[in-house]
C-alpha cells in the first residue's frame, strides 16, 4: 500500500492564553503578565482514513488542541498543515461531547442537519440528502421535523453525526462524542463511527481520557499531559508496552473490568495548576523514575525504535 | 483584596464622574444662571460682565473642572427658588428622608425575609400561598394609591395618625430625628408602611426565589445527607448562601427607596428631599435638580460600594480572587 | 393546514399550556389583561362614550355616582367625573395610554438591551467592557429615578408648545430608556454562553457567516428570558408611567393615563367622590397585578430548573 | 461632643393637642410655601398675604377692606404731587430697633430699586424726604390718585438690621445675602417670626410689643405648606391643623358636615378669564388664515360657548358668581348697570364663527396654571368640551405655576386663563394697567400681544391721575363697557374664598385672601 | 446470625405526575453485610441513584416510597418519622454524592462543617469535635490538618474536596454509606485514589458501602458483590467476579460484552438493539424483552420473579423455571 501524505499535519504547535489580573491590580501588587502555555510544542501528523486519537486528563490541552485544529481558534506558534487527498482544502467537521449543547435547541433537527450543505443546494435537494442522512445514522427520515428535546443522548449524537457528513467532512473531530453516553448507547455510536470509517474513508481525530475507547477506535494516538505531548505512536505499539512513565501509570490505574486489580492504593498527587508548572518536564513532581535533569532540562519528543515517539529524560531508546 | 476593593473605588469614581458630568450639564446648559441673577431685562454689557465674573466665558472643561471643584466642597450654588445654598437646602432635608428610607429598609428586611423563607420552605402550604399573591397585589398597587387610602382610613375616619409631615422633631447636631418623639414616630407609621409594601413584596419573592434555588443546591441535600437539624440546613446554609444576591438587591432597593420616597414624600407632605427634588423640577430650579442628581448619585455608589464589601466579607470565594 | 392544525393541537397538548391549565391564578390573570388589553385597544369601539371627544360632554351629567348607588344612572356604570365623562369609558382610554406607554417604553427597552446585548456579547473586549461599565453607571440608579429625571428635565426645557404634545413620547423614552440595562445583561450573558456553545462551532466549522450566526443561532435561544423580563417588565413600567403621571410629570390631563386619572380623582377622595379615583385606581392595580401573576407564572413555567 | 437638643413643637398630632390646650397656637396649612420672609423680593399676593402679619406699611387695610393708619399716624397732602406722612412715634421692630424715617427712606429705595418687583409700584414718587425722625414727605412724579392704596402693599424694614445683615437689595442671587431674608425678618408687625424652615414649617409668635391695641388672642401661629389638596383637607379633617385657606370646593360639605369644623365665606376680589392673542397677524397651528381672535365676532362667539352657570354648579359647586366685567362686586368703582353678561349660545356662537368666517371653526391652545386659581385645570378642561361643541378644537397645554408666571408676560401663549385682583392696590387702576392696557413698559405686563385700545389706554392713565371719585367712576365705567363690548377678555366668575377651619377659630374673610391674624380669636 | 447491616425488601418508588403515578422502581430487593461495598449498576434513568436516595431518606417530591421495606441492622427505617429519619442521617447511615464541587457549602470553612456534622450526632464538646474533626481530615488524607481546617470549600481541589465530602460522611461512623457516583467528576488518578479510601473504611471500619455508578471498572475495582438495575428491576446480583464475567441475566451479559476493553483491541463491539425505556414506558413483562436476544412469549407477560442460583441471583425466565416458553394458564 502505497504511502499517503498525512491529511493533517501539525508542527510545533503552541497556544497561549493571557490570565493577567486586569491592568489595575497588577500595576498595585506589581505583579507581571502571565499566560498559560495551554498547547506547547505539539507536533503530529494525521494519515487520510485511520483514527488519531488524543489521550488525557482534563486540563492537558486536548480541548484547545481541537480548537486549534478546527480553526476555531489560532495558534500562537507553529501551524496546523491540512491538505486534501487532492491536494484541495479539507472540510472539518466536529462531534462533540454534551450532546445537547451541540444541537441549536430552536431548530428543527432537519434544519440543522442542513446547514453545512453548500449554498446553491435546493431545498428538495437538501430534503432528500437530510433524509439519506439520517438513514445513514439509523434515524428515519420523518425525524427531520423534530426538535433535539425529542430525542435521547445517544440520537442527538446521531444527529450530529449526520449534521457532520452532510458537510462533506474529509476530517471529523470527535471531541468525546460518547462520555456523556451510557455503554450502551456508546457502544452503538462507536459502532456507527467505525462504519463511517470503512464506507466512506473519513479521516478522524479523535479525543478522549477513556483509554479502553481509544483502544477501540485509534489507530494512532498521542498522550498529553499539561499542553505536551509525551508519547505518541500506534495504538498498538503504545497499548502493549507503554514507555512514558505517565502513560504507564494512566494504563494502571484506569479500572479495568476484564482485569480487577484489588489491592493497589495509588500515590495521593494532583496535577499542577497550568498556572505554575514545574520546570523541566512537567511530570518530574508525580514521576517515579525522575532524575535530577527532569526537574531541569524539558525534555523533547524523540523518535523510537519501535515507531513511537517519546518525550522522557528517564527511558532508554 | 485590597485591589478589589481599589477596582471598586475606581467604579465608583467612573460612576461619579458620568454623574458629575450629567449634574455639570444640567447646572450649566439647562439653567442659564446669568438670566436667572440678572432677570430677563438686563442689558447685554451686564451680562457679559455677570458671565466673566462667573467664569462661563472660559471653555468648557475649565468650567466642568471648576464645578467639581466647587462640587467635591459641596457648593452646588443658590437654589434659583429658595435664594439659600443648594447643599444648606439638601442638608436640612436628608435626615427626614433618611430616617424615612432606614425605617422602610429595616421594615422591609425584618418582615421580607422572614416571610421569604418561610414560602421557599413550604412553597405549597396555604400560608405561603396567601403571602405569594398578598407580595403579588404589593408589587402590583402603586405607592400613591396606597398612601392615599391609608391617609383615608387612618387619618380622615380614624383620626388615628397623621396624614402629613414628621410630627414632632428633635434636633440633634444638625440632624433632625422624628424618632425620639412620640409623635415623630407616629408620624413615621404611614409612609414608612406605603414605602416598606413594595420593598417588602420584592424582598419577600427575592428571598423565596433564591432560597428555593439554593434549596436545591447539591450541598443542601448534602447537609441533609448528613442529618443536620432543618433549622440548621434551613437557616445556616440554605438562608445563609440565598442572602449573597439578597444583599446586592438590598443595595439596589436602598436605591430605588430613595426614587419612591419621591411619591411618599408627596403624599405624605413629607419634608425630604424627595419633595424638594420634586418641587424644584416644578420651579426648573436646576442647581437643586443638579446638586440632587450628583448627591443621590454619590449615595447610590457609596451603598453599592458597601454592598460589595459586605459580599467580600461574607463570600470567601471574593477575597481570594 | 392539516400541519398547522397539528401543530396547535400540539401546542395545546403542550407542556407549557398544560401548565397553564394547571395555574388558575395564571388562567385568571391571562384572561383579565385579555379582557384589559381588549376593553383598551377597542376603546373607541367599545367604550359607552367617547370621554375624549369634548364636544359630546354635558357637565349637567357630572359628578354621578355609580349606577347601583343611589342618584347613578345606568347610562354611567360606574359613574361620572367632575367633567361629566363616563368614569368606565375614561378608564378604558386611560388603559388604552397606560398599556400603550408600558408596552412601548419595554420594547423600546428591548430593543436597546437586545441590541447593546448582542454587541457586547458578541464582540467582547473594549466593546463590551465599556457597554456593561455605561450600564454599570445606569444601574446604579434606580429605574424609577432615572425616568423621573429624563422627564423632569424634559419638561423644563421643551418650548411650551411643544411640551404636551411630545409627552407621550417623551415618557416612553424616560421610561423604555431607564431600563434597558437588564436586557443587555441578560442578553450578553446569554449571547456569550450560545457562541461558545457547540452548535456556534459547528456552524462556524461550516463556513456559516458570523452574522447569521448571531441572528439565526444566538439571538432566538437568547429571547426566552427576555421574554420573561419584558413581561415583568411591563408591570413595571405601567407603574412606573402612573407615578410619573400621578406626579404631574407624566400624561397630561387632555390624555390621562390611569395614573393621571388617579391624581385628578385624588382631589375628590375626601368629598365622597371615591369612584373618580377608586376605580381607575382599581383598573390600574388589576392590570398591573395580571400582568404580574402572568409574567410569574411564565417565569416559572420556563424555567428548566423548576420542571 | 455636646448634643445640643433643643425640642421643637411642631403642630403635629395628637400630642401637639395638649400644648394647644393652655397656649393659643394656631395651625395654619395651605399649598404653597412663600418664597422668603423679604416682602421686597416678590410681588406675590401670596407671600404678602402671610407677611402683612410680620410687616407693616405706613397705611393698612382693616377688616372691611377700607385704609386706615398703620406706621404713619397720619398724613396730609401738601399738594397735588406732594404728601406728609407723619409717623407713629412708639413704634419698635421685633429686634426692638426703634422705627424712624431712615428706615421709611431705606425701604423705598430698597423697594424701589431697579430690578425690584416693587419698583413699579414706586415708580410714581420721584423723591422721599425725611423732614425729621418721625415726618417725611414724599414727592411725586406726576398726579397720582393710589399713593395710600400702595402704600398699603408697601411694607417698612428696618434699616438698621438689613444693613446688618448685608441685604439692602431685594434681590442678588450672585452672593448668598438674598438668602438671608429666607428664614429671618425683622418687621413691626402684630406677629413675629420665630423659626422658619422653607417649605417645611413657619412658626410666628405674638409681638408683645407691639403698637396697636391688641384683639386677637392668638399666642403662635404655625405654618406648614401642604401642597396636596387632599392631604391638606385630611389634615384638618383629622385635627392636625386648625386652619386651610381655600378649601377646595369639592370638600367644602365635608368639613361642613364633620363635628367641630366651619367653613367661613366670602367674596374673592379675583375675578377669573381668559386673555387673548389679538395682536399677531396669524395664529400658528390654527389651521385658518390669519389670527381669527382679532375678531370681535370670534371673541363673542367664544364668551357664549362659555357655560359659565355649568363651570359654577359642576365644578366650582355653587361658589362662584359669574361676571360680565372684569371688577368683582367688591371692587371700588364696581359699576352694577354693566352686570350684562353675554349670554350662554352654542347655536349663536356657531353661527356667529360662522358669519366672521369660520363655519367649520379653527384650533386654539389653550394655556392652563396647573393649580393658581380655584380649580383651574378642571375649568380649563371643560371649556376645551364647550369650544368644541362650536367647533374650535382647542389643545388645552397645563402648566406649573411658576413656569406660567413666566412664560405668560412673556407672550408665549396665545390663550390663556388669568384671575386678577387688584392687589395689593385694591383699585381698577392696578387691574386696567396690568392687565387691559395696551403692552407697554411696565403697563399691560399682563396683557401680552393681548386687547389693544387706543381710548381705552388713554382713559387707564387718567384714572391713576384722577382725585375726583365720580370723575374716575365715569372713566373706569367707560373702559368696563368699552372691554365687555368688545369682548377683550373672555370673563369667567368671581371666585369664593372658603375658608375651612375648625369651630375654635374665629376668622374674617377679607376679598383680598389676606390672612390678618391679628383679627382672629380662638376659644 | 445477626442481622444485614442494610436490607432493602421488595422496595417500590413510584413518581407522581400529571398522568397519575408512574414506578420507577420495582420489587427491588437485596442486602449489604458489614464492610461490603455493594456496587449498584445501570444506565442512566435505570432507578440506581433513586434507590440510593431512598436509603438515606432524602427521595425528593414527587418521588416517594410506595412499597416495600428498609431495614437497617434488622430495624425497619423507612416508616420512621421524619425527626428519627433525620437523626438516622448522618449517623448511621452516610452519603456521598458525585459533584464534590458542589455539595459542600461555599461559604462555611470545612472545619466548622465537619464539627456542625460531629456534633449533630454525637455528644462532644466543641474542641472535642475539633480534634475529631481533625482527625478525620488525616484519616481521609488531607495533609497537614490544623491548618486545612480552617479553609473554605474553594481552596481546595476535586480530589481533595471529594475527601472532605467522605470525611464528612463518616463524621460519626455510620454503619452504612451510600456512594453515588463518587468518582464520576474526577479524573482517573483521582478517581484510583478516591475508590482505595473507599476499600479501605470498608475494611478498617467495617462500614457497608453502596457503591452507585454506571462505570463497571469502577466496579471491578472495589466492589465485592454488584447488582444490576434495568429499568427499575433489579436484573441480577450476586459477586462481582460472577457477574461480570460469568453473567447469567442476557442483559448483564450484552452489558459487559459491549463495554470496550482495555487489554485487546475490538473490530467491533457487540451492540444491544435499542435503548432503556424510561419510567412510564416500560413493556409489560420483563422490560428487557424487546431487546432481549433470548426473550420468549411469557417475557412479554409476566414478570420475572428474581431466582437465586448460587450466590447469584436473577430475574429472568431462564432461570425461573429454565423457559422463555408461555407459561401454562
Amino acid at each position: 500500500m502505497e504511502a499517503a501524505a498525512p491529511l493533517v499535519s501539525v508542527r510545533q504547535l503552541g497556544r497561549s492564553f493571557d490570565v493577567s489580573a486586569p491592568a489595575i491590580q497588577r500595576l498595585l501588587t506589581g505583579s507581571p503578565r502571565r499566560s498559560v502555555r495551554a498547547v506547547d510544542d505539539v507536533s503530529f501528523a494525521v494519515d487520510p482514513g485511520t483514527t488519531f486519537a488524543i489521550v488525557g486528563e482534563s486540563g492537558c490541552g486536548k480541548s484547545t488542541l481541537t480548537r486549534l485544529v478546527a480553526g476555531l481558534d489560532s495558534p500562537t506558534e507553529g501551524e496546523v498543515r491540512l491538505r486534501g487527498r487532492d491536494g484541495g482544502p479539507v472540510r472539518i467537521q466536529m462531534v462533540f461531547q454534551d450532546p445537547v449543547g451541540s444541537l441549536n435547541a430552536r431548530w428543527r433537527i432537519g434544519r440543522s442537519i442542513a446547514e453545512p450543505m453548500p449554498k446553491d443546494m435546493d431545498a428538495a435537494a437538501r430534503r432528500a440528502r437530510v433524509a439519506e442522512l439520517l438513514q445513514t445514522v439509523g434515524l428515519s427520515p420523518g425525524d427531520a421535523a423534530k426538535y433535539p428535546h425529542e430525542f435521547s443522548g445517544g440520537q442527538r449524537q446521531r444527529i450530529a453525526i449526520a449534521r457532520a457528513l452532510a458537510g462533506e467532512a474529509d476530517l471529523l473531530l470527535l471531541d468525546e462524542p460518547t462520555s456523556a453516553l451510557d455503554v450502551s448507547v456508546q457502544a452503538q455510536v462507536l459502532n456507527l463511527l467505525k462504519d463511517l470509517q470503512d464506507r466512506l474513508g473519513l479521516t478522524y481525530l479523535f479525543i478522549s481520557h477513556n483509554l479502553a475507547v481509544v483502544r477501540f477506535m485509534a489507530d494512532r494516538l498521542g498522550i498529553m499531559y499539561l499542553g505536551r505531548m509525551v508519547e505518541e505512536g500506534p495504538a498498538e505499539v503504545l497499548f502493549g508496552a507503554p514507555a512514558h512513565p505517565y502513560t504507564r501509570q494512566l494504563m494502571a490505574t484506569v479500572p479495568d473490568v476484564d482485569n480487577p486489580q484489588r489491592d493497589r492504593e495509588p500515590v495521593a498527587f494532583e496535577i499542577p495548576s497550568p498556572l505554575n508548572m514545574p520546570p523541566g518536564c512537567t511530570y518530574s513532581p508525580r514521576c517515579p523514575l525522575a532524575m535530577e535533569i527532569c526537574r531541569r532540562e524539558r525534555p523533547m519528543l524523540r523518535d523510537r525504535t519501535n515507531g513511537t515517539r517519546i518525550a522522557c529524560h528517564a527511558v532508554e531508546g | 483584596m485590597i485591589a478589589i476593593v481599589l477596582r471598586r473605588l475606581g467604579s465608583v469614581l467612573l460612576v461619579m464622574l458620568v454623574v458629575a458630568a450629567l449634574s455639570f450639564l444640567i447646572f450649566n446648559f439647562l439653567g442659564d444662571p446669568v438670566n436667572n441673577i440678572l432677570g430677563v431685562n438686563a442689558t447685554l454689557e451686564e451680562r457679559e460682565a455677570l458671565r466673566r465674573a462667573l467664569g462661563l466665558d472660559q471653555p468648557t472643561w475649565v468650567q466642568f473642572w471648576h464645578f467639581l471643584e466647587r462640587a467635591v466642597v459641596g457648593d452646588f450654588g443658590i437654589s434659583y427658588r429658595n435664594r439659600q445654598p443648594v447643599m444648606d437646602l439638601i442638608l436640612s432635608r436628608m435626615p427626614a428622608t433618611v430616617e424615612l428610607v432606614l425605617c422602610a429598609t429595616v421594615l422591609a428586611l425584618a418582615v421580607g425575609v422572614p416571610m421569604g423563607v418561610y414560602c421557599a420552605l413550604r412553597p405549597r402550604g396555604v400560608l405561603s400561598r396567601v403571602l405569594q399573591m398578598v407580595s403579588l397585589i404589593g408589587i402590583s398597587i402603586p405607592q400613591f394609591l396606597l398612601g392615599m387610602l391609608l391617609i383615608l382610613v387612618f387619618s380622615v375616619e380614624l383620626r388615628w395618625l397623621s396624614a402629613f409631615g414628621r410630627g414632632e422633631v428633635v434636633e440633634i447636631g444638625w440632624w433632625s430625628t422624628g424618632l425620639l418623639t412620640d409623635s415623630g414616630r407616629k408620624a413615621l407609621i404611614m409612609p414608612v408602611l406605603t414605602l416598606a409594601v413594595f420593598q417588602i413584596s420584592m424582598i419577600m419573592r427575592l428571598v423565596q426565589g433564591e432560597m428555593q434555588e439554593v434549596l436545591r443546591a447539591d450541598f443542601i441535600k448534602f447537609a441533609r445527607a448528613r442529618g443536620l437539624p432543618d433549622r440548621a440546613v434551613n437557616l445556616r446554609h440554605a438562608l445563609r448562601n440565598s442572602l449573597l444576591p439578597v444583599v446586592t438587591v438590598v443595595g439596589l432597593q436602598i436605591g430605588a427607596l430613595i426614587a419612591f420616597a419621591i411619591v411618599c414624600e408627596a403624599v405624605f407632605q413629607w419634608p425630604g428631599l424627595g419633595l424638594l427634588i420634586l418641587q424644584a423640577i416644578e420651579y426648573a430650579d436646576f442647581p437643586v435638580m443638579a446638586a440632587y442628581l450628583a448627591l443621590v448619585g454619590f449615595g447610590f455608589a457609596m451603598i453599592n460600594l458597601t454592598v460589595d464589601m459586605i459580599y467580600l466579607f461574607i463570600d470567601p470565594r471574593m477575597r481570594r480572587k | 393546514m392539516s400541519r398547522t392544525l397539528a401543530s396547535l393541537r400540539a401546542a395545546m397538548d403542550s407542556d407549557l399550556a398544560w401548565r397553564f391549565r394547571q395555574s388558575p391564578p395564571a388562567m385568571v390573570a391571562a384572561t383579565l389583561l385579555l379582557v384589559m388589553v381588549v376593553c383598551a385597544v377597542a376603546a373607541p369601539l367599545i367604550a359607552p362614550h367617547t370621554p375624549f371627544d369634548p364636544g359630546t360632554l354635558n357637565l349637567m351629567d357630572s359628578r354621578l355616582p355609580p349606577a347601583w348607588v343611589d342618584g347613578g344612572m345606568l347610562t354611567y356604570p360606574l359613574g361620572t367625573d367632575e367633567q361629566g365623562r363616563d368614569v368606565l369609558s375614561t378608564i378604558f382610554y386611560g388603559m388604552r395610554i397606560s398599556i400603550a406607554v408600558g408596552v412601548a417604553a419595554v420594547l423600546l427597552s428591548v430593543v436597546i438591551g437586545v441590541t447593546l446585548g448582542l454587541v457586547a456579547g458578541w464582540c467582547g473586549g473594549w466593546v463590551d467592557a465599556a457597554i456593561m461599565r455605561l450600564g454599570d453607571v445606569q444601574l446604579s440608579f434606580p429605574t424609577i429615578m432615572i425616568a423621573f429625571f429624563i422627564d423632569g428635565v424634559a419638561k423644563a426645557v421643551m418650548p411650551p408648545d411643544l411640551r404636551e404634545m411630545t409627552r407621550f413620547y417623551v415618557v416612553i423614552f424616560a421610561i423604555g430608556i431607564a431600563d434597558w440595562v437588564q436586557f443587555a445583561r441578560t442578553v450578553r450573558a446569554a449571547t456569550m454562553i450560545e457562541k461558545n456553545k457547540d452548535y456556534a462551532a459547528a456552524a462556524r466549522l461550516s463556513r456559516v457567516p458570523g452574522l447569521k450566526i448571531l441572528f439565526a443561532h444566538v439571538l432566538p435561544n437568547t429571547l426566552g428570558p427576555v421574554i420573561i423580563l419584558a413581561t415583568l417588565g411591563l408591570g413595571v413600567a405601567i407603574l412606573t408611567e402612573a407615578i410619573l403621571s400621578f406626579l404631574g410629570l407624566g400624561m397630561p390631563p387632555t390624555q390621562p393615563s390611569l395614573g393621571a386619572l388617579i391624581r385628578v380623582g385624588n382631589d375628590l377622595l375626601l368629598s365622597g367622590e371615591w369612584w373618580i379615583s377608586m376605580f381607575p385606581g382599581l383598573a390600574l392595580v388589576l392590570l398591573v397585578l395580571s400582568v404580574n401573576i402572568f409574567g410569574d407564572w411564565l417565569r416559572d413555567a420556563l424555567n428548566p430548573r423548576l420542571k | 461632643m455636646r448634643l445640643h437638643v433643643k425640642p421643637l413643637i411642631l403642630a403635629a398630632g395628637l400630642a401637639a393637642f395638649a400644648a394647644a390646650a393652655d397656649a393659643n397656637t394656631l395651625r395654619f396649612a395651605e399649598g404653597q410655601d412663600i418664597n422668603s420672609m423679604d416682602p421686597h423680593a416678590a410681588r406675590d399676593d401670596f407671600a404678602l398675604s402671610l407677611l402683612c402679619n410680620v410687616y407693616e406699611g405706613l397705611v393698612r387695610w382693616n377688616a372691611d377692606l377700607e385704609i386706615e393708619p398703620a406706621l404713619a399716624e397720619s398724613w396730609e397732602a401738601i399738594s397735588d404731587t406732594e404728601w406728609r406722612f407723619h409717623l407713629r412715634k412708639d413704634v419698635t421692630f421685633h429686634n426692638g430697633n426703634p422705627f424712624t424715617a431712615d428706615d421709611v427712606i431705606f425701604s423705598y429705595h430698597r423697594a424701589g430699586d431697579a430690578g425690584s418687583p416693587f419698583a413699579g409700584l414706586l415708580e410714581p414718587i420721584a423723591e422721599v424726604v425725611k423732614v425729621d425722625d418721625h415726618t417725611v414727605d414724599f414727592k411725586l412724579k406726576r398726579k397720582y390718585a393710589l399713593v395710600l392704596n400702595d402704600f398699603a402693599g408697601w411694607y417698612i424694614m428696618d434699616k438698621e438690621f438689613q444693613e446688618e445683615i448685608g441685604s439692602t437689595t431685594p434681590l442678588d442671587l450672585s452672593s448668598n445675602a438674598g438668602g438671608a431674608m429666607q428664614t429671618m425678618a425683622n418687621g413691626t408687625g402684630p406677629f413675629k417670626l420665630v423659626e422658619r424652615q422653607p417649605d417645611v414649617k413657619t412658626v410666628l409668635a405674638a409681638n408683645a410689643d407691639w403698637w396697636d391695641e391688641k384683639k386677637h388672642n392668638l399666642d403662635e401661629i404655625v405654618y406648614t405648606p401642604i401642597s396636596n389638596n387632599a392631604t391638606r383637607v385630611a389634615a384638618l379633617l383629622s385635627g392636625e391643623v386648625d386652619f386651610i385657606r381655600n378649601a377646595p370646593p369639592q370638600d367644602i360639605d365635608r368639613i361642613e358636615a364633620t363635628p367641630g369644623m366651619k367653613v367661613m365665606r366670602g367674596p374673592h376680589l379675583r375675578t377669573i378669564f381668559f386673555g387673548m392673542d389679538q395682536q399677531s397677524d396669524s395664529l400658528p397651528g390654527s389651521g385658518v388664515e390669519g389670527n381669527p381672535l382679532k375678531d370681535v365676532r370670534v371673541r363673542k362667539a367664544i364668551a357664549m360657548a362659555m357655560d359659565v352657570e355649568g363651570i359654577k354648579r359642576s365644578i366650582m359647586r355653587g361658589n362662584s358668581s359669574p361676571v360680565a366685567t372684569q371688577l368683582a362686586p367688591q371692587m371700588p368703582f364696581y359699576d352694577p348697570a354693566l352686570e350684562e353678561p353675554i349670554p350662554f349660545d352654542p347655536e349663536g356662537a356657531k353661527a356667529l364663527l360662522a358669519e366672521a368666517g369660520y363655519p367649520d371653526g379653527f384650533t386654539l391652545t389653550l394655556d392652563c396654571p396647573a393649580g393658581s386659581f380655584i380649580n383651574d385645570e378642571q375649568i380649563c378642561q371643560a371649556a376645551v368640551g364647550m369650544l368644541a361643541r362650536i367647533g374650535i378644537t382647542v389643545q388645552l397645554s397645563m402648566h406649573p405655576p411658576v413656569q406660567y408666571d413666566t412664560e405668560l408676560p412673556a407672550g408665549q401663549y396665545s390663550f390663556y386663563m388669568l384671575g386678577w385682583a387688584g392687589l395689593p392696590t385694591i383699585d381698577p387702576y392696578n387691574v386696567f394697567n396690568a392687565t387691559v392696557h395696551t403692552p407697554s413698559g411696565e403697563l399691560g405686563a399682563w396683557n401680552p400681544k393681548g386687547y389693544s385700545n387706543a381710548r381705552v389706554d388713554e382713559l387707564i392713565i387718567q384714572i391713576g391721575e384722577e382725585y375726583d371719585p365720580a370723575k374716575r367712576q365715569e372713566m373706569i365705567s367707560e373702559v368696563l363697557k368699552t372691554q365687555r363690548d368688545e369682548v377683550g377678555k373672555i370673563m369667567l366668575h368671581q371666585q369664593f374664598l372658603t375658608w375651612g377651619m375648625t369651630d375654635k377659630v374665629t376668622a374674617i374673610v377679607p376679598g383680598d385672601e389676606y390672612t390678618r391674624f391679628w383679627y382672629y380669636t380662638m376659644n | 446470625m445477626t442481622a444485614p447491616a442494610l436490607e432493602v425488601r421488595d422496595l417500590g418508588i413510584v413518581f407522581d405526575t400529571r398522568r397519575g403515578p408512574v414506578p420507577a422502581i420495582e420489587g427491588v430487593s437485596f442486602a449489604m453485610a458489614r464492610g461490603e461495598v455493594l456496587g449498584i449498576v445501570g444506565e442512566s434513568g435505570a432507578g440506581k441513584s433513586l434507590t440510593g436516595n431512598a436509603l438515606i431518606g432524602l427521595l425528593q417530591a414527587p418521588g416517594r416510597i410506595s412499597a416495600g421495606s428498609i431495614h437497617l441492622d434488622g430495624a425497619r427505617i423507612d416508616d420512621l418519622p421524619r425527626e428519627a429519619q433525620r437523626r438516622l442521617r448522618g449517623k448511621r447511615i452516610g452519603a456521598i454524592f458525585q459533584d464534590p464541587l458542589t455539595s459542600l457549602d461555599p461559604l462555611m470553612t470545612i472545619g466548622d462543617q465537619l464539627v456542625e456534622t460531629i456534633r449533630a450526632h454525637l455528644p462532644m464538646t466543641a474542641a472535642a469535635a475539633k480534634q475529631r474533626a481533625l482527625d478525620l481530615l488525616a484519616e481521609v488524607g488531607i495533609a497537614d490538618p490544623a491548618s486545612r481546617f480552617g479553609q473554605y470549600p474553594h481552596q481546595f481541589s476535586g480530589g481533595m474536596r471529594q475527601r472532605i465530602v467522605i470525611a464528612l460522611a463518616i463524621a460519626a461512623e455510620p454503619e452504612v454509606i451510600v456512594a453515588d457516583e463518587p468518582t464520576t467528576a474526577l479524573d482517573v488518578s483521582v478517581q484510583a485514589q478516591i475508590l482505595a479510601l473507599l476499600r479501605r473504611l470498608a475494611r478498617d471500619h467495617g462500614t457497608a458501602i453502596m457503591l452507585v455508578t454506571h462505570d463497571m471498572g469502577v466496579i471491578a475495582e472495589i466492589a465485592d458483590r454488584v447488582a444490576v438495575i434495568y429499568a427499575g428491576r433489579l436484573v441480577e446480583i450476586g459477586p462481582v467476579a460472577e457477574v461480570l464475567h460469568a453473567a447469567r441475566h442476557p442483559y448483564t451479559t450484552g452489558l459487559m460484552s459491549l463495554i470496550p476493553s482495555l487489554s485487546r483491541r475490538e473490530e467491533r463491539l457487540p451492540q444491544i438493539a435499542g435503548a432503556m425505556p424510561r419510567p412510564g414506558q416500560w413493556p409489560g413483562g420483563c422490560s428487557f424483552h424487546p431487546r432481549c436476544p433470548k426473550a420468549g412469549p411469557r417475557c412479554a407477560l409476566e414478570t420475572p420473579r428474581p431466582v437465586a442460583t448460587d450466590a447469584v441471583r436473577v430475574a429472568c425466565h431462564l432461570f425461573s423455571g429454565g423457559t422463555a416458553a408461555a407459561p401454562a394458564i
